[in-house]
């Protein structure tokens, strides 16, 4: 039986959507767990055997809380925003390719969407700080832009090693570039491996998770740019965080991790099995590690990282004009 | 210079001839006098270390004949008090075999205290807080607020005559 | 001795707590700190930020009003008085044995230390020592709450640099659950995990159970095999170091100047500790083995307070296993609200908190018929956490707003005892 | 820099498989409370069956918190010796600002109040928390009395205990056994 191309992109455009975002709030579920674990709590046990049901309670509580909307906030912008980070965050999920036909939109320039899109987030975030009109959440997104922009450079560079590699922009392809055993991560042996370090790095700076979440160090700055959101729409700017989160190890597995290539039978699962390892490390080091402070951040990426990835691009570039690309 | 003198009470006598009566108040300092003392118990003595400063109010006390027998000789009156507080200091020099010493003002209500926020800057929000609460006022401090009560709080609570329940609005 | 007065007091280098430093301005570098937000130039960029007193990392009630220029803080105005609660005027009013559990709730972190140091200033008051086994038992309490009071503190620091979603609150977690057996070795002396009313004037009000001491030593064994895992989480941690170190020096003789003490002031350099220099309670027992560091930024107090939590685990082993025999009160038990009625005058005393010199100063006022009063006249205790946020105007201009709130956490304020 | 980072993950990830120390909720908490704790109050009866309170007022008075109220009934026969003592006609203590001092317990000359080693239950309105001798008496009934005792903390407190022979200690009379 034959689907048209288009109805197919979009069943799995809403299966994926739907699923993701389910699968979002039981990632949710599982990461308090895993850190109750790792503070020798249980996490939570009371709503539903072991706790399994804590989302959805969680998403009962957010949509009952009161909506407050600051007396001298920029009421529009400020409405939209929550909104808007979820849209750019599932935007970026149509390219990412979970097999070779679970894809909604097979882009020829699918690694360049998803970084464009990517860096389009600090929008929305910096927007909702300054509309909130309030000190703290002013003062996270300046943060949170500053971080952004600066991360952005050496995220790009990084995921151009790939590119390099493969020849192509087309995430599909990129991942058939990978077949069998050949990852990125480790061959070509050297800069794939240290631009996937550095990618992971960006990707966790890009997405605000410790130890690069500035923008809403609750410590310092109450909750950053989401200080005076309540209810649902603070549960939008953790949504997206999550979402973000979740795509960038997708994104990590797909360019370095041969996506859906992998011992044994090819397929989706592999791709979930990587996204997870990667998102259960993200974690992991989320409940160890403390918070950097901003300006040590930015010098950073700008001494560190910058130069370190231009040199992975350059040594990507002289292998491949080397040895050639992959036939 | 710093003096090693062991006996900071001895010292203060030799030097100002003010005697100690007892010696967890120290000696009593005439107010022109505090910051002379203050700043040679620093500089010479290194006592570098605020500890306290106190106030402790006093209320007016009438003159009082106190009783004896028909025939004998009347004892001698005591004179009525005026409404005064007692501002006591303590400092301490730091290191093995640390001592403290103390010394004390009488401070009559209306009159001022010299403030000692240019000797040791742990004295300002000492003086402050006795500001606060029990109302005496130090000459010279740059920045005499309340600290504990609000602005506007009527009296000043560790007086005397400040009732424990007395009625307040709520703080703000 | 003559001492002949030097008309020029020389500016170079004074002796102070067995140091030689060099004489500085005791200003702070940014101007007067009590300028208000008006006296600045309307055209500069100053914005007023109010840090509380509902924030997370204030430890409480603290409010500091910030002047930033963008995230610099040019002017820091501490303003207290959140949790002012009129403890020093509740004791005018109650008897001496009714305000120990009230002076509890001072110092919340450490409630042991403080009905410590006002029962010793009653005591002194009294003329009347407590006997051997309950000096014994107060070194031992004390030093246990300083393993809690530092445990405690390692935790909540980890919080504000490490965020309540974060790698802060897995520290934090550690902390309390170790702190949390101290608090049993409470519970199992005293009945109570937090505010215990166990001294009284002239001893201890519990004795300790039977199997007590096996309990402290098993606890002790475990507690301090796992700093060793606090060490590997933190001490050499690269983020942590990179938050810590450097960060908010304070001054030595900044810190004697304000009346600073304990860690903040040892960290600095300050060879201080009352524990060794005036031996109170069964200190003169043991050898303290004073910490000192040099210094002075975030991260001495930090490795200053694990040392410390070390030490003190150090005294408890030294003095458990020979408590002397005997009573542990030197007077009896207060029956009535008038039992204990010093003789006018004053006294002052001081203990070694786990943040310093918590002192306290008691006038005993006149009672009837000559006799002393069943109240004290006047009784004010002096926290070390209010002197150690008066460092604030001094030390937070020219720092990151990141920074303020660590070195705020690392000064472990407490603002019960602060506000009082 | 990178192996530190690993040593600091490797120390979170040994305590994922440590047994957890929190409990999971009061209402369903299993841990066992230490002898001498103290909780909620108890008035309890003495060994004759009858109520140990004799109204001395002696526990109103030494509160800190000044939050018992004793109603003293006034001197009456009791049923059971047909002696001459005193009976509490109400006694309200308010547990909404009780500091948990154990003074009360301490100067109690008949051992009558005692503590609980069990919280009092939570409640719906500040009244839930006023315990009123009704409430007193039926705490009694929940048999977990604390271990202090006026007369064991006196005991304990004596400034001559173990100077002289030691005495075999007195056994508290409220104590229900």
């Amino acid at each position: 039986m034959s689907i048209s191309p288009f109805l197919w992109s979009v069943i799995v455009g809403f299966v994926m959507l739907n699923v993701v975002m389910l699968g979002t709030a039981f990632l949710m579920l599982f990461e308090r767990k895993f850190a109750g674990r790792m503070q020798n709590r249980p996490g939570p046990t009371e709503v539903g055997p072991n706790g399994l049901f804590q989302p959805i309670a969680d998403l009962v509580k957010l949509l009952q809380k009161e909506d407050i909307v600051p007396d001298k906030a920029d009421r529009g912008l400020f409405n939209l925003m929550p909104p808007l980070t979820v849209t750019f965050t599932l935007v970026m999920l149509a390219v990412v390719p979970f097999s070779e036909n679970i894809l909604v939109a097979d882009l020829n320039v699918g690694v360049l969407f998803l970084l464009a899109i990517g860096s389009i987030q600090i929008v929305p975030v910096w927007v909702a700080g300054w509309a909130s009109n309030n000190k703290y959440a002013l003062l996270g997104a300046m943060r949170g832009m500053a971080q952004g922009i600066s991360y952005e450079i050496p995220l790009v560079l990084c995921a151009a090693v790939p590119v390099i590699y493969a020849g192509t922009f087309n995430l599909t392809e990129i991942v058939e570039a990978q077949q069998g055993w050949g990852w990125f991560l480790w061959w070509p042996p050297g800069p794939g491996f240290f631009a996937f370090g550095l990618f992971m790095l960006c990707a966790l700076a890009e997405a605000n998770r410790i130890p690069f979440d500035i923008p809403e160090a609750e410590a310092e700055l109450v909750a950053g740019v989401s200080t005076e959101y309540t209810g649902m729409k603070f549960g939008l700017f953790y949504l997206a965080e999550y979402l973000h989160t979740f795509i960038s190890a997708a994104v990590a597995s797909v360019l370095f991790l041969g996506g859906w290539e992998g011992p044994g039978p090819d397929g989706w699962w592999w791709m979930m099995a990587k996204t997870l390892g990667l998102f259960v490390a993200i974690y992991w080091a989320r409940w160890t590690l403390m918070r950097y402070r901003s300006d040590q951040l930015l010098r950073y990426c700008w001494v560190y990282f910058l130069p370190l990835s231009l040199l992975l691009v350059a040594a990507a570039g002289t292998w491949t004009a080397l040895v050639g690309l992959p036939s | 210079m710093i003096v090693d003198h062991p006996d900071t009470a001895a010292w203060v006598a030799e030097r100002f001839g003010w005697q100690t009566a007892d010696p967890e108040l120290g000696p009593q300092v005439p107010a022109d006098q505090l910051v002379a003392l203050a700043t040679a118990l620093r500089d010479e003595l290194d006592f570098a270390y605020v500890v306290y400063c106190v106030a402790v109010h006093y209320p007016a006390e009438d003159e009082i004949q106190p009783k004896f027998k028909e025939g004998e000789e009347p004892p001698p009156v005591i004179p009525a008090k005026p409404d005064r507080c007692l501002v006591t200091y303590r400092v301490r020099r730091l290191g093995p075999g640390t001592t403290t010493f103390g010394f004390h003002l009488w401070v009559p209500t209306g009159e001022t205290c010299p403030s000692l926020v240019d000797v040791w800057a742990g004295m300002d929000w000492q003086e402050r807080e006795q500001y606060d609460l029990v109302g005496v006022v130090f000459d010279g401090h740059p920045d005499l607020r309340r600290i504990m009560m609000s602005e506007d709080w009527p009296g000043h609570p560790l007086r005397r005559d400040y009732a424990i329940d007395t009625r307040h609005h709520p703080w703000r | 001795m003559a001492v002949t007065p030097s008309p020029t007091p020389e500016p170079a280098t004074q002796r102070v707590g067995g140091l030689e430093l060099p004489v500085e301005l005791l200003r702070p570098a940014w101007g007067d700190p009590y300028l208000d937000l008006d006296d600045y130039d309307a055209e500069s960029d100053v914005m007023a930020l109010n840090l509380g007193p509902q924030h997370p990392s204030t430890h409480g009630v603290l409010r500091v009003k910030l002047f930033m220029d963008g995230e610099v803080c040019v002017r820091a105005v501490p303003y207290l008085g959140y949790l002012h609660r009129g403890v020093e005027k509740l004791c005018e009013k109650l008897s001496y044995a009714n305000v120990t559990p009230i002076v509890d709730k001072n110092d919340y972190v450490s409630p042991m230390m403080n009905e410590l140091a006002i029962n010793m200033t009653f005591e002194k008051l009294m003329g009347c020592e407590p006997p051997p086994r309950a000096q014994v038992i107060r070194t031992i309490v004390a030093e246990l709450q300083r393993v809690a009071s530092h445990l405690l503190w390692v935790g909540t620091f980890c919080l504000d640099i490490g965020g309540a979603i974060g790698g802060g609150a897995s520290a934090f977690m550690h902390t309390f659950r170790e702190r949390e057996l101290i608090l049993e070795i409470f519970e199992e002396l005293t009945g109570c995990r937090f505010h215990y009313n166990h001294h009284t004037v002239g001893g201890q009000r519990h004795d300790i159970p039977a199997g007590w001491d096996t309990l402290v030593k098993q606890t002790l064994d475990h507690i301090e095999r796992r700093t060793f895992e606090y060490e590997d989480m933190l001490t050499e941690n690269p983020v942590f170091k990179a938050r810590t170190i450097g960060v908010g020096v304070v001054d030595p003789k900044l810190a004697m100047a304000c009346g600073v003490s304990g860690p903040v002031l040892r960290a600095s350099g300050g060879d201080h500790d009352l524990r060794r220099d005036a031996p109170y309670a069964a200190y003169d027992r043991v050898d303290v083995d004073v910490q000192v560091r040099t210094e002075g930024d975030i991260y001495a107090r930090y490795l200053l307070r694990l040392a410390e939590l070390r030490e003190s685990i150090r005294i408890v082993r030294c003095l458990i296993d020979d408590i002397p025999e005997g009573p542990i009160c030197a007077l009896k038990a207060v029956k009535l609200p008038g039992a204990v009625k010093p003789k006018p005058g004053f006294a002052y005393t001081a203990i070694e908190s786990p943040r310093g010199e918590l002192g306290t100063f008691v006038v005993a006022g006149p009672g009837k018929r000559g006799k002393g009063g069943p109240n004290p006249y006047r009784c004010k205790i002096r926290p070390p956490s209010y002197h150690v946020l008066s460092l604030l105007p001094y030390i937070a201009p020219g720092e990151n707003l990141s920074d303020i709130i660590a070195i705020l956490g690392s000064l472990d304020p407490i603002m019960g005892e602060a506000d009082r | 820099m990178g192996d530190q980072i690993l040593n600091a993950m490797w120390t979170t990830m040994k305590n994922v498989f440590r047994p957890k120390t929190t409990e999971i909720l009061p209402w369903k908490q299993t841990r066992k409370r230490r002898e001498r704790y103290r909780s909620t109050f108890a008035l309890v009866h003495n060994d004759l069956g009858e109520e140990a309170c004799i109204g001395c007022k002696m526990c109103e008075k030494i509160c800190p918190s000044d939050i018992i109220t004793v109603v003293a009934g006034g001197r009456k026969e009791s049923p059971v010796t047909g002696k001459k003592r005193g009976y509490a006609d109400d006694f309200i203590l308010d547990l909404n600002a009780c500091i948990v001092c154990e003074l009360c317990v301490q100067v109690c000359p008949e051992d009558a109040i005692l503590h609980l080693t069990v919280p009092q239950g939570p409640g719906y309105t500040r009244e839930d928390l006023v315990l009123t001798m009704d409430k007193l008496y039926d705490n009694e009934k929940r048999d977990a009395a604390s271990w202090g005792t006026g007369t064991g903390l006196v005991a304990m407190q004596d400034p001559k205990r173990g100077l002289e022979p030691p005495k075999p200690k007195p056994e508290a009379k409220g104590d229900k056994s």
